[in-house]
């Protein structure tokens, strides 16, 4: 990752950046959602960035609603100069964003999985339709609010004696403080995740809270 | 409100505060054993050292090892204040992170586990204990000392309730502080010095006052464990909902601890709330989680042939129902409980008036105890206030019941809970009203436990405990507090006000009630339970 | 992408015009190793479209991470390439040490490279022979699995597990070598050549062989550069980009070793590169025994990240605390995110990990490098006959576990 | 060969008599044709398994069948997410009777640690399992053991699945162990027992205890 690349950036698309930083040598530019194509583009033609490494997304559903919820992280390196960049933008849930592969073909399949996994719409995709699910799969996997376990079988299970988890297993199988439980935390409900972390009521900790049961 | 400065944050205070209480308030901790918010400082830890920018320095001389010269020369480092007894004052600046006060604590620190015992596998404290924590923030290394440990008494006897290991005491005092200034009862005090001094009971006494259990909560490490709570469960496997105490009606808030994987609640912690119980319960009251698994009833009970038969749960609905559907208007006594929450006591009253027409109130609880002017409030029923003022009409004492049923003007009795203040003969009467069996006349008893009303009824219709379910209890000084489910209720026991929604549907009743979400909206809104919401208090 | 309708234009086909047929590979079969779905559209016998679909091995990698602690990775990340566990391993600690910052003792580095490197051979190996195999060619991969199983002997010993190891540790590895971790890794290396003389002897001159692999799933610099791809599919089209070189990690700048390159990108190149990519493992890990430290710990002494010894645990209240804290709650990384990548069995294997400061990782992003190299598959197929399907998608080297996560 | 019921002449004249269907049952455990059904991990042993050191042939069931039609033994080898279940339904329901099912793995027996919404926790819920090879992968050992596991009920008609009990588990816990899949009769366990006794030391009253 490089510095440079960094630096004209931040002189030939200036308006475009909302923030840099080098956290551990890895150089990162974030750019509005709206320039995020132009500044592929820039990047590919300009730069030579043309070795497409990867393209993911990173859910902060707590950044809600002041700031949009995902934030796409792009990494794209250059074959001829061997540099590196990151780069990233945020999205709103249900905002779409420009597809990059007209920019880099390889963005096809990365795309396509960040539409499976976290449903950011892509602006024209050739095709987008889920790739590591199955399409009659409902809901977004690597979306916090997801329960991790909330399995949605196409095939219907047989009925089988005594397979069903027994205690420790069950609703937390034994995990130290419990599962971080993200619908709960976003109602605001949970107290506290870990000792580590969270509200310090009066002198000693309060656990991290349960699971509502209906109601 | 006047400011100083904590690590660069501007943080601010009420005159007199310390500049721990002060960061406190605000959230940030400043490692610290011995200060506790409700307790007097003892500043006797020196955890919570902290170097003061403003104002005059002081210095301390000190010989400090030169490398180059291979001998020790003379040096000053700052003196470094406690945060815990130094009063903030206006523009200070304080370094609670300062290389000074690091060092300081990290010291501080290894000579606390100078001596400890390797006990974290046994002991009760692991998981939520000061000195792991601080471990981790503070100290970061192993250790140095390679002989042997000093010994000292392990596992004595304090009391009934309260066991003690010397090993692992940190002499804090907070246990000596709290049985004098918040108990008054002053039975705890240290002997001996240094490495050697340990906590012990005043001559001929033990600990064993109405507070005995809060000396084990406000220990920072597991020298002081409640025989009650250890060797039960880890609490790493436990998790809280805030809850209300249903043992007086003072209401303390509480944390109700319990693990998921078995749906057990293993004890209660009181939780902080400055115009109710600030930091404290009284032993009595941390008790009360007994009863939600303890003489449980789950299933139905039904009197017939003069004894008395265990059904399940769907019978024994079918029976109150038929019980209900028989009674004579206005000779049906209804009986609220102040056991039970507003919003039980609230359905009942609304469904017997809307379709039975009832005009009998009556209100049970438990009889009065020994109060005192700490917490305990001589009132043993939580929700006394919230179903008075959740009931169609001002409900009458019990004794007037037992009037009215001699009198021939009562002949069918639903009622609410287990608890009543009447004596076994004063009971007599709804005995006898039971025992003509589910036929025309009889008494219909909702429950969670058993007790003298479930005894006196001929169908028993189990309900959940507190534990199970969410409601809204209002304590002696009007303020009412909401406590949500903690564990899962067994064998498809709903609460007391779904239960009978249910009987009434059978009886073909128009009920729109179905979440409690509903009763809440649909209670009186002068009740301040529609509007407030007490988890979890600001500290 | 618009289908490829070359086939048709072509004067020379005597084939009569035929209407497409649709024809669906997978997602059990021999070929397409039990998790790739392939709905081929075909003119006669020769490919016009395909659609490739991955995703029958998803198993959840990414959100398993968020549930445990940061430690609790490394069973996952093992049975990502689940050829070449180590390598994942590796990479993944490699990743967690520079968002912490640590620095680990030399000897635990060599260590990391010489088991990686073994696992990059097997990783090898059992691809040719598989590929071998499956042109009809058994004998080979009896050979090549023949001394896969001796490496396997010596990650068993070495890690206590043949295949998924877990022997990684953030700051280190779980344990030091055993004493004679060198001897028994050179004793293997002729018969590892010996293997392959004999295998190439056999098939680099088997006119069935070589009709099936040469100029056949061609895929051009620019494809290659354009989809991503990497690792030996890059390099086979003559790009030289190894992440060993190019950014040296770990202690990679100190060996003397040769990038492999392939001319026309080709399943023969792609099998060739291979092979030498072996003997350059072997080299590597050659000079890897002579520098290694005879002596000193494999991992760092940050107690704060690092377990401590069981003497220390048993013995010493810290020893007790810092073994309750990292079991408990979990090594605690600052806050912030980095990328990591290291040269994977298929190419460069990245992991994205985002630290909110807590026991539990964030997000944790793996770059698989089969999911591009799979992706440019399309490119590879396209034109050639439904039978090429076999050879190229085996020399693409398709890690469920890794393609899907 | 099932059970024998009477040697004519001696076994040099070389015939025996026996029941038909232990005749049948002994014909078909020694010719199982296999469909393996390689998804993930497990695939790398499985290729173990068949290779020149382990050497499945011994065992008469190194011959696979990619047609399920030819099949009559399903290995399900590797982890079996909810996307691909409907495909081994299909393979399952495809294949003609007499079949069996042996589960390769943790992951095919209980989902093993991929608890989570893409996984299927055991192949179990999907079809009829007749032997289960834990291990994650289980060694080629393991693995054998299954097999065996599955000629022993295809010879001896058990019913219900079977499970290959942990290698390092002490005999007498295998023993006692419900549902243990073998069995030495009581005496051994006795023997066992007294073994076990033998060295196993009462504490006199002061010892240990400082």
């Amino acid at each position: 990752m490089s510095k440079k690349i960094i630096d004209r950036l931040q002189k030939d698309h200036g308006d475009a950046v909302e923030e840099t930083s080098d956290f551990r040598g890895d150089h990162e530019a974030r750019v509005k959602a709206k320039s995020w194509k132009k500044v592929a583009l820039w990047l590919r033609d300009d730069l030579q960035m043309d070795h497409l490494i990867d393209l993911t997304a990173v859910d902060y559903p707590e950044r809600e609603p002041e700031e949009p919820r995902f934030e796409m992280k792009l990494f794209v390196r250059s074959t001829k100069t061997n540099e590196r960049i990151r780069l990233a933008t945020r999205v709103g849930d249900g905002e779409k964003i420009d597809s990059l592969v007209e920019v880099w073909r390889g963005a096809n399949w990365a795309e396509r999985e960040v539409f499976d996994m976290f449903g950011i719409p892509f602006e024209g995709h050739p095709d987008l339709r889920r790739i590591l699910m199955y399409e009659e799969f409902e809901g977004f996997p690597l979306r916090k609010d997801y329960p991790i376990d909330r399995t949605q079988p196409l095939v219907a299970y047989r009925k089988v004696e005594g397979t069903d988890k027994l205690p420790p297993f069950g609703p937390d199988e034994g995990q130290p403080w419990g599962r971080i439980d993200w619908q709960k935390r976003l109602d605001g409900e949970e107290v506290q995740v870990s000792p580590s972390i969270g509200v310090q009521s009066g002198d000693r900790k309060a656990l991290s809270t349960g699971p509502e049961h209906g109601e | 409100m006047p400011t100083f400065k904590l690590d660069g944050q501007e943080i601010p205070f009420e005159p007199g505060d310390t500049i721990i209480r002060a960061a406190w308030r605000q959230g940030i901790e400043i490692p610290h054993y011995c200060w506790h918010p409700g307790l007097s400082i003892a500043a006797n830890c020196r955890m919570c050292l902290v170097e003061i920018k403003s104002g005059r320095q002081m210095a301390l001389p000190i010989l400090e090892w030169d490398a180059k010269k291979k001998e020790y020369v003379n040096a000053t480092k700052p003196k470094l204040q406690p945060a815990c007894q130094i009063q903030a004052q206006e523009d200070m600046e304080v370094e609670s992170k300062s290389d000074n006060a690091l060092k300081a604590q990290e010291t501080t620190q290894e000579f606390l586990l100078l001596n400890h015992p390797v006990d974290c596998p046994i002991c009760d404290q692991a998981g939520e204990c000061k000195l792991q924590d601080y471990w981790l923030t503070s100290q970061k290394k192993l250790k140095r000392k390679k002989t042997e440990p000093v010994h000292k008494p392990k596992g004595v006897r304090f009391g009934p309730t309260i066991v003690y290991d010397a090993e692992r005491c940190i002499m804090c005092t907070r246990c000596i502080r709290f049985v004098d200034e918040v108990a008054n009862d002053p039975v705890l005090d240290m002997r001996e010095r240094g490495n050697t001094n340990e906590i012990v009971l005043s001559p001929g006494r033990e600990l064993d006052n109405d507070y005995t259990l809060m000396t084990e909560h406000v220990c920072p490490v597991g020298a002081l464990t409640s025989r009650d709570f250890r060797f039960k469960a880890r609490v790493w496997f436990l998790k809280s909902q805030p809850g209300v105490c249903t043992g007086c009606a003072t209401g303390c808030n509480t944390w109700v601890d319990y693990d998921p994987r078995y749906q057990r609640v293993y004890r209660l912690r009181p939780r902080d709330n400055e115009d109710v119980n600030q930091y404290w319960m009284c032993d009595d009251g941390m008790l009360t989680y007994h009863a939600f698994h303890e003489d449980r009833i789950v299933a139905g009970r039904v009197f017939a042939q003069g004894r008395v038969n265990e059904v399940p749960r769907d019978q024994a609905l079918a029976a109150a129902a038929q019980v209900i559907g028989k009674a004579e208007k206005g000779k049906l006594a209804v009986v609220l409980s102040a056991q039970h929450s507003s919003e039980d006591n609230f359905v009942l009253g609304q469904l017997a008036a809307e379709h039975l027409g009832a005009d009998r109130f009556y209100l049970t609880g438990k009889p009065d105890w020994r109060g005192d002017e700490i917490l305990r409030h001589t009132d043993q029923n939580p929700n006394r206030n919230g179903a008075k003022a959740v009931s169609p009409t001002a409900p009458e004492p019990m004794s007037r019941l037992v009037s009215d049923i001699e009198a021939g003007e009562v002949t069918a009795v639903i009622s609410l809970g287990p608890a009543t203040e009447l004596t076994e003969a004063e009971l007599a009467p709804i005995q006898n009203l039971a025992s003509q069996g589910a036929g025309a006349a009889s008494h219909v008893n909702l429950t969670a436990n058993a007790g003298p009303l479930t005894s006196a009824a001929s169908v028993v219709v189990p309900v959940t405990s507190v534990a199970e379910s969410s409601g809204t209890f209002v304590n002696a000084d009007g303020i009412a507090q909401q406590f949500k489910k903690a564990v899962q209720a067994p064998g498809g026991i709903q609460p007391a006000w779904h239960t009978l929604v249910e009987i009434g549907k059978m009886l073909g009743w128009e009920i729109d009630l179905a979440r409690l979400g509903d009763v809440r909206a649909a209670m009186p809104k002068a009740l301040p339970a529609a509007a407030e919401e007490a988890a979890p208090a600001p500290a | 992408m618009e289908p490829h309708y070359e086939a048709l234009e072509d004067e020379n086909t005597l084939e009569l015009p035929s209407e497409p047929m649709r024809l669906n590979m997978g997602p059990s079969h021999p070929a397409m190793h039990g998790t790739i779905r392939m709905v081929l559209e075909l003119d006669g016998e020769s490919i016009v479209d395909v659609d490739i679909q991955p995703g029958y091995l998803h198993r959840g990698f990414e959100k398993s991470c968020e549930r445990g602690t940061w430690n609790q990775v490394f069973p996952y990340a093992d049975r990502l390439n689940y050829v070449s566990p180590m390598l994942n391993n590796v990479g993944f600690a490699l990743a967690v040490e520079k968002l912490i910052g640590l620095e680990i003792p030399e000897r635990g580095t060599y260590y990391r490279t010489i088991l990686g490197e073994l696992a990059r051979i097997s990783d090898h190996l059992t691809c040719n022979g598989a590929s071998a195999m499956e042109l009809g060619a058994f004998t080979p991969f009896l050979w090549l699995i023949k001394v896969r199983d001796w490496i396997w002997d010596i990650q068993e010993q070495e890690t206590g597990a043949r295949l998924t190891h877990s022997f990684g540790r953030i700051g280190g590895m779980a344990a030091p070598p055993t004493d004679g971790f060198k001897e028994s890794v050179l004793a293997i290396f002729d018969e590892i050549d010996h293997a392959m003389m004999e295998s190439e002897a056999l098939l680099l001159k088997n006119r069935i062989f070589l009709d099936r692999t040469q100029n056949i799933g061609n895929l051009s610099q620019e494809h290659a550069i354009a989809m991503g791809c990497t690792g030996i599919i890059l390099r086979s089209t003559g790009v030289d980009y190894d992440v060993r070189k190019a950014y040296p990690y770990m202690f990679y700048d100190r060996f003397d070793f040769d990038v492999p390159v392939g001319h026309d990108g080709d399943n023969y190149d792609r099998f060739i590169c291979r092979f030498e990519e072996i003997r350059q493992s072997m080299s590597i890990i050659r000079q890897a025994l002579e520098q290694m430290p005879k002596s000193g710990p494999v991992s760092c002494d940050d107690v704060r990240y690092v377990y401590p010894d069981k003497s220390d645990v048993y013995n010493t209240i810290e020893g007790t605390i810092a073994h309750f804290k990292l079991v408990m709650e979990g090594l605690k990384p600052p806050p912030g995110e980095v990328y990591s990548f290291t040269e994977g069995g298929n190419g460069e294997l990245g992991f994205y990990i985002v630290s909110d400061g807590s026991g539990t990782p964030y997000r944790v992003r793996c770059r698989p490098p089969c999911w591009y190299n799979l992706q440019a598959c399309r490119d590879m197929l396209l034109g050639d006959m439904i039978a090429d399907i076999i050879p190229t998608f085996g020399s693409i080297n398709m890690i469920g576990g890794e393609c899907d996560r | 060969m099932g059970t024998v019921k009477q040697v004519i002449g001696g076994l040099d004249a070389g015939f025996v008599t026996t029941k038909f269907n232990d005749l049948l049952a002994w014909a078909q455990k020694y010719s199982l044709f296999q469909y393996p059904f390689v998804t993930a991990c497990c695939g790398m042993e499985f290729m173990a398994v068949a290779g020149p050191r382990y050497d499945m042939a011994r065992f008469g069931a190194e011959a696979p069948r990619f047609s399920p039609r030819q099949a009559d033994l399903l290995w399900v080898v590797g982890t079996i997410s909810q996307r691909q279940a409907p495909a081994l339904r299909r393979i399952y329901e495809q294949m003609a009777e007499p079949k069996w099912v042996l589960a390769f793995g943790t992951c095919a027996s209980c989902g093993g640690f991929y608890d989570n919404y893409t996984t299927v926790p055991g192949i179990d819920k999907i079809i009829p399992v007749d032997v289960f090879v834990p291990g994650c992968p289980p060694r080629p050992e393991a693995v054998f053991d299954g097999l065996m596991l599955l000629q022993e009920k295809i010879q001896t008609g058990k019913k219900g699945p079977l499970v290959v009990p942990p290698a390092h588990l002490p005999k007498l816990a295998q023993l006692r162990q419900k549902g243990s899949t073998v069995d030495f009769g009581t005496a051994e366990i006795q023997r066992l027992e007294a073994e076990r006794g033998e060295d196993v030391k009462l504490l006199e009253p002061g010892d240990g205890e400082g």
